[in-house]
């Protein structure tokens, strides 16, 4: 278990670390890809067996080519970035800024002495069973607002990338 | 009973669906739009009906009320709850609200056929009257408060209507703002009842936010009042927005930007209603600090915006203008019966208020329509001969505001008069005053819209044809059709009736006050007094000789210039915010801009130059080589720094979101001392 | 032989930092979607392990989980729509040149 | 791997477990590796031959008897041909992405069963593991696509990403009308529900009025999914060469060419599993008997279904670029949904007939509206302008 979590850690630090740093934009996101698999691969670890799919399916699925599609659209598509700088002109304070979250965050843990008790009983035998259960019998409510939050989100970024096409009508 | 408030909820219900609906109409979709409204509105008006009626009979013990959860959140269960209440105050405005709002959409439907936005004009009307049932039945501040900013927005949007005109756009932001400052103190009030209660039902069985009025009344509060006092004061600068009360009045009469019917709206049923209706909804907190100074608070800005008002309608041209002045005066009467003590007169005066201002409203929109969209009064008179049924309406509603005995103003401004007489006897004699100027500016407005002769054609001809008659018909007056007259025709009816239903039901609104009779007759006899007075005088100066032309002098201006020229300007209010609150508000602006060159920049200045003089001071110590090209780019990036806080907002959105991550980390370090501890 | 629950605290922490890192310092607006990504995923990783401690016998945090992922994906199609747009009008993904608020 | 290791255990009770459970492991991976491109290179041969036959000639036949050794020449071919890579590219890309397009596909087969209980891993989201990791498959293409530094690469890879993710929306809304029927994301338990009627023949989802149009909708889709004709947009040689593995040559071709086919290959195995009834068939169940009978019916039904797809790309013209898209978008996402109505129809009415009668007539009538809005409208004579 150590030795999995160990290595599946590290790959999901530098898959984020890549996906910030590296100057190719296309690179960032694939190195963005092996954080997401990272992080389903912890949900696995953590037996969330239905999330650790759902982030494959979701995040390198689809959020991962939506974004390349985006940046095939806004830019040329085979150059890389060219001699521009990358960092925006005051990127130490974003630095300063992010290291001391990650100070604070990493204090926290360490002061609040978190107390995690390793899972007891058994899981459920089919936690998706389960999963389907409470999704549609407590959780239908914010289910179905999950379901018209993602047509509008749908409908609101085909108008919003459009726009230029329905101006052209 | 407890049917009744089950289904106070339907009453705002109605509308709200219609406004929805009309939202995704088409534009040519008129009739649907109107008779979705009206129809609408027609079923709250019976519903509301049916539980005034149910209120009306029998002793019960008031309120009723219904609570809900409407969610809950964090662990301790910390519930947000709304409600509907049933109570003879929420009754019987709920039936007026519906009643005289379904007048004014019929008659909207004739004022409004030509506009093109016809649809969206119902859908805001309808919102807006959802609203405003919405705040009469809520037994909760929470839903109280949406429902009043609902209100605010749709009369932003409704008085902006037709914002192609600057003015029109420039009334809406001024009425949105002035009355968002009111409701800065209503939100705090809300808040500190929140605090010293931890509800926000106004009943809930003993638990309610009112029902602790007394024991906040006996907690020591800000500014030398108790908790209530402190409380109530906070509310009443809300209401003091929203019902146009001195000083944040100025807003009402630009809202005449706004079409007819949405002034009709406006200053009858809806908007100016619900200060005064709050007032009277949170009556028992105010009762609960009787001794502090917040009672006579309210009633000296009643009164005196009663008289201001009052003074400042005598002088105008435009004929809603003088409407709008006039209610604002008729406001400071609820408000100051209010403050006087006396809830039922007050809400009594609203009600009755409501049905003749709503006509005057509507028949000067039948004017205005009839005269090819004139406002001017100059430009009008003798249409009595062109407009009888209109006239007919007009004079039941002038006299109903005049005060004249049989008409539904007299009884309502009687008791507020006796309410004032009991409580001060000054307060009484300024708004005897100002009934006496109600009277005289009311047949002024008469005289010289309805007799004399029509001037509006010379006008006309002079200025070309710049006003474009729609249609047809030519620069005649004409009457209206029958949507627009019978709506003012059937509130003439109340106009003219509703003061002898309060006969019957003397204590309808407050079942266990008693009315003090002492002095009844000297009050009602001075107002009828003064009524008769006013309107004899104001015939003498308007009505026996009116104006020629539509340029000669007003007959108060030839006599008394003096006094009409502050009249007509308003008293300067606006000029004196502008020579004031606007002039300082630039005044620190330019300080602010002032300390921002001098101080933040020279604190910057001032750390790059300690940091120069420590590498000077490095440089003669240390080795200049390698020091010194390291100080130099640390003196670049002070420097920088320097640009960047001067640069603060810079529409970066990154350094906004900096600025963000830095925050959370303060919080966060805050967070997990406190915890530590 | 299981792994403490700070340790995945630590490491949501440290990849929450990376994001928020990423998203603060980078010119490309994709870019600063991807450390937000990171920083969302990072919140979600914090939210299975509290789960997988602490609360193992009840689905609530795994249920979080779904409609956090689902807003997020959400957000990155409407972030990445509007991108697109601002990329047609000002040519450029940079955020440093996004400054003005009028078009 | 339950079952092996359960098998190992009673065969060697002495051996230490670990050991036991490292064999049980690595049984059904070996086997994946082996059995499958196996298959694959002979599917090559058996395409070739079938393609020959629709087009009236012969195909391989000079490599060993009927050219059954074809495969193994061109192995060998691509493993000693120059491996070339553009001097533009983009070089860790490139030659990531021929690597990565071959481990999803191999993935896939990590659900599907072969006999009862023998699945290399019974996970209870299989069906949700199977699509989330052929959606990775895209991102090889992409990859290869990208990082070849060639306009007509990218091209192909921005097709076939398109194309994927398009098809993926009704595929997975196919799956999720079995999803509902069987009660189970599990491929045993989504066997297990068709398990019942006659010969273990007559409980397969694809004799029921929405099973069937699942079918044909998980199949198109399937087929769209790994590029297959008449989908091959991504690599239409008549438009953009190659699509996105123009740039490729040697093993990493192959590479690309067997992540392609292995993912065929497990899409028709899913299918198998999905719609008709996995391993089920006349004398199918447990014991070591039932499950030799169990593997050959799914081998053989594997089989039919390459050879569908086969079939369909020797008969089928190549779909144009917009109609690709608007068949995903107008025509197999509704129809998906509808499907999924009928399955509820189904469950939800207890009349069997009338549950029959209900969701064939739902299905039939949005097949009638759907092709009746989605015409294309009358084709107008020809005009010239010019000649005559």
């Amino acid at each position: 278990m150590y030795i999995a979590f160990w290595f599946i850690s590290i790959i999901t630090v530098i898959g984020a670390l890549l996906a910030v740093v590296l100057r190719n934009v296309v690179h960032c996101v694939l190195s963005l890809i092996l954080f997401f698999l990272g992080i389903a691969a912890h949900y696995f670890l953590l037996r969330a067996d239905f999330i650790g799919a759902v982030q494959i399916l979701i995040y390198v699925g689809a959020v991962a080519v939506l974004i390349l599609f985006a940046i095939m659209l806004t830019r040329n598509v085979t150059g890389g970035e060219g001699p521009r700088e990358i960092l925006g002109g005051t990127w130490w304070t974003g630095t300063i800024t992010a290291a001391l979250i990650a100070a604070i965050l990493c204090w926290a843990v360490s002061v609040d002495r978190v107390a995690g008790v390793a899972p007891a009983g058994a899981q459920a035998k089919s936690s998706v069973l389960l999963i389907g259960r409470i999704l549609i019998a407590d959780w239908v409510v914010p289910f179905e607002a999950m379901a018209v939050l993602l047509t509008a989100a749908l409908i609101g970024a085909v108008v919003i990338a459009l726009e230029e096409v329905m101006r052209r009508r | 009973m407890d049917e009744l408030v089950r289904q106070q909820w339907l009453i705002p219900f109605f509308p709200l669906v219609a406004a929805a609906i009309q939202s995704l109409l088409k534009r040519s979709q008129r009739k649907l739009s109107a008779s979705l409204t009206i129809g609408a509105m027609s079923l709250s008006c019976i519903v509301a009906l049916r539980s005034f009626f149910g209120t009306l009979g029998g002793e019960h013990h008031w309120p009723f009320f219904r609570n809900f959860t409407w969610f809950q959140f964090g662990t301790t269960h910390t519930q947000l709850q709304l409600g509907f209440i049933l109570d003879p105050l929420t009754a019987a405005m709920a039936a007026m609200v519906t009643f005289v709002g379904l007048m004014i959409f019929i008659n909207a439907t004739g004022y409004m056929a030509e506009d093109e936005n016809f649809t969206r004009f119902f859908c805001f009307m309808s919102l807006f009257a959802a609203a405003m049932l919405g705040l009469v039945v809520a037994n909760n501040l929470l839903f109280f408060f949406i429902c009043w900013e609902l209100v605010g927005l749709c009369s932003y949007l409704l008085i902006g209507f037709w914002y192609f005109k600057p003015s029109a756009a420039a009334a809406m932001k001024k009425a949105f703002i002035t009355t968002r400052i009111g409701d800065i103190g209503f939100f705090l009030g809300i808040l500190m009842l929140y605090w010293q209660t931890g509800t926000l039902n106004l009943y809930d069985h003993g638990h309610g936010a009112l029902e602790q009025a007394n024991r906040l009344g006996a907690l020591t509060g800000w500014w030398g009042l108790s908790m209530a006092g402190t409380i109530a004061f906070l509310l009443f600068v809300g209401a003091m927005g929203k019902s146009a009360q001195f000083p944040l009045h100025v807003w009402l009469p630009d809202a005449m930007e706004g079409p007819t019917p949405v002034s009709a709206l406006i200053h009858a049923a809806t908007m100016v209603a619900a200060g005064v209706f709050m007032v009277g909804r949170m009556f028992p907190l105010f009762v609960a600090c009787e001794h502090d100074w917040v009672m006579d608070f309210v009633m000296w800005i009643g009164c005196f915006t009663a008289l201001f008002a009052a003074t400042i309608a005598v002088a105008q041209w435009d004929i809603k203008r003088v409407l709008a002045y006039s209610t604002c005066s008729q406001l400071g009467f609820m408000m100051m019966a209010l403050g006087a003590g006396g809830l039922a007169p007050g809400q009594f005066h609203l009600l009755t208020h409501a049905f003749f201002k709503a006509l005057l409203f509507l028949g000067s929109g039948c004017v205005i329509i009839g005269t090819h969209h004139e406002q001017d009064m100059r430009k009008m008179g003798g249409l009595r001969k062109y407009m009888p049924i209109t006239f007919a309406c007009y004079l039941a509603g002038t006299l109903a505001l005049a005060g004249v005995p049989p008409f539904a103003g007299f009884f309502s401004k009687d008791a507020v008069l006796l309410a004032t007489y009991h409580r001060c006897r000054l307060a009484w004699g300024m708004a005897t005053f100002a009934a006496f100027l109600t009277a005289f500016y009311m047949t002024r407005q008469i005289a010289l819209v309805f007799f004399g002769k029509w001037r509006g054609g010379e006008a006309s001809q002079r200025h070309g044809q710049e006003h474009h008659g729609h249609g047809q018909h030519g620069g005649e007056p004409h009457e209206v059709p029958w949507n627009m007259w019978l709506p003012i025709a059937v509130l003439s009816v109340f106009a003219l009736a509703l003061g002898w239903w309060e006969h019957g039901h003397h204590h309808y609104l407050t079942p266990d006050d008693e009315m003090h009779e002492e002095g009844k007759v000297l009050v009602m006899g001075l107002s009828i007094a003064v009524g008769a007075l006013g309107i004899l005088l104001g015939w003498l100066i308007y009505g026996r000789k009116t104006m020629e032309h539509a340029d000669s002098a007003d007959p108060l201006q030839a006599t008394a210039n003096w006094l009409f020229t502050p009249l007509n300007r308003k008293w300067y209010i606006d000029e004196i915010y502008e020579a004031t609150i606007i002039r300082l508000t630039m005044w620190l602006g330019t300080a602010f801009r002032f300390i921002d060159k001098a101080v933040v920049d020279g604190i910057l200045h001032g750390v790059v130059w300690l940091a120069r003089a420590i590498s000077q001071f490095f440089r003669w110590v240390g080795d200049e080589l390698i020091i010194n090209g390291g100080f130099d780019t640390a003196c670049e990036s002070v420097r920088e720094s320097g640009g960047l806080m001067s640069k603060l907002q810079s529409g970066r959105v990154q350094n906004y979101f900096r600025v963000l991550g830095l925050g959370a980390a303060i919080l966060l370090v805050i967070y997990f001392l406190r915890l530590g501890r | 032989m299981t792994i403490p629950l700070g340790h995945y605290l630590m490491l949501s922490g440290l990849l929450f930092a990376i994001g928020l890192g990423g998203a603060l310092t980078r010119k490309n607006a994709i870019i600063v979607l991807i450390g937000i990504e990171i920083m969302f995923n990072a919140g979600i990783l914090n939210l299975i392990a509290f789960w997988h401690y602490n609360h193992f016998a009840v689905l609530t945090a795994q249920m979080f989980a779904i409609f956090a992922i689902s807003i997020a994906a959400a957000e990155s199609a409407i972030g990445l729509a509007l991108v697109i747009a601002v990329y047609r009008y000002y040519k450029s993904v940079d955020v440093d040149e996004m400054k003005s608020l009028k078009g | 791997m339950e079952t092996i290791y359960q098998l190992l255990r009673s065969a060697f009770a002495k051996a230490s477990d670990a050991v036991l459970l490292a064999v049980a492991i690595a049984v059904p991976i070996l086997f994946i590796v082996a059995v499958y491109p196996l298959i694959f290179a002979y599917t090559t041969l058996v395409e070739r031959k079938a393609l020959g036959r629709v087009q009236n000639r012969y195909g391989p036949n000079r490599v060993g008897r009927w050219g059954i050794l074809q495969p193994i020449a061109d192995g060998l071919k691509l493993v000693i041909k120059e491996d070339i890579v553009p001097r533009s590219a983009d070089k860790f890309v490139h030659f990531l992405a021929p690597v990565i397009a071959v481990i999803p596909s191999l993935l896939l087969f990590a659900v599907v069963p072969i006999a009862p209980g023998l699945v290399p891993v019974n996970l209870n989201i299989g069906i949700l593991f199977a699509f989330a990791v052929s959606t990775a498959s895209v991102l090889a293409l992409f990859m290869g696509g990208w990082a070849s530094r060639n306009k007509f690469s990218l091209l192909g890879a921005m097709r076939a990403v398109a194309q994927v993710v398009s098809y993926e929306v009704p595929m997975v809304l196919a799956a999720v009308a079995v999803v509902m029927a069987a009660g189970s994301l599990s491929t045993l338990g989504i066997i297990k529900a068709q398990s019942h009627g006659f010969a273990n023949i007559g409980g397969w989802f694809v004799w029921r009025p929405w099973g069937f149009v699942g079918f044909v909708l998980f199949t198109i889709g399937a087929m769209a999914e790994s590029a297959r004709t008449p989908f091959d947009i991504p690599e239409a040689e008549s438009e953009i060469i190659a699509g996105y593995h123009t740039e490729y040559s040697g093993f990493k071709f192959a590479l690309f060419q067997l992540g392609e086919y292995l993912a065929a290959i497990a899409m028709a195995g899913i299918t198998v599993t999905m719609f008709l009834g996995g391993y089920l068939g006349p004398g199918s169940g447990p014991g070591f008997l039932g499950g030799l009978i169990s593997a050959f019916w799914f081998f053989t039904k594997l089989a039919a279904m390459i050879l569908l797809n086969i079939w369909i790309r020797g008969t089928w013209p190549r779909v144009r670029v917009d109609q690709l898209m608007g068949f995903a978008w107008k025509i197999l996402l509704p129809m998906s949904i509808i499907n999924i109505v009928a399955v509820g129809i189904w469950y939800y009415v207890h009349s069997r007939p009338l549950a029959w009668t209900i969701s064939t007539l739902l299905l039939v009538l949005a097949v009638a509206v759907l092709s009746k809005l989605n015409a294309s409208g009358t084709i107008e004579k020809r005009t010239y302008r010019y000649a005559g």
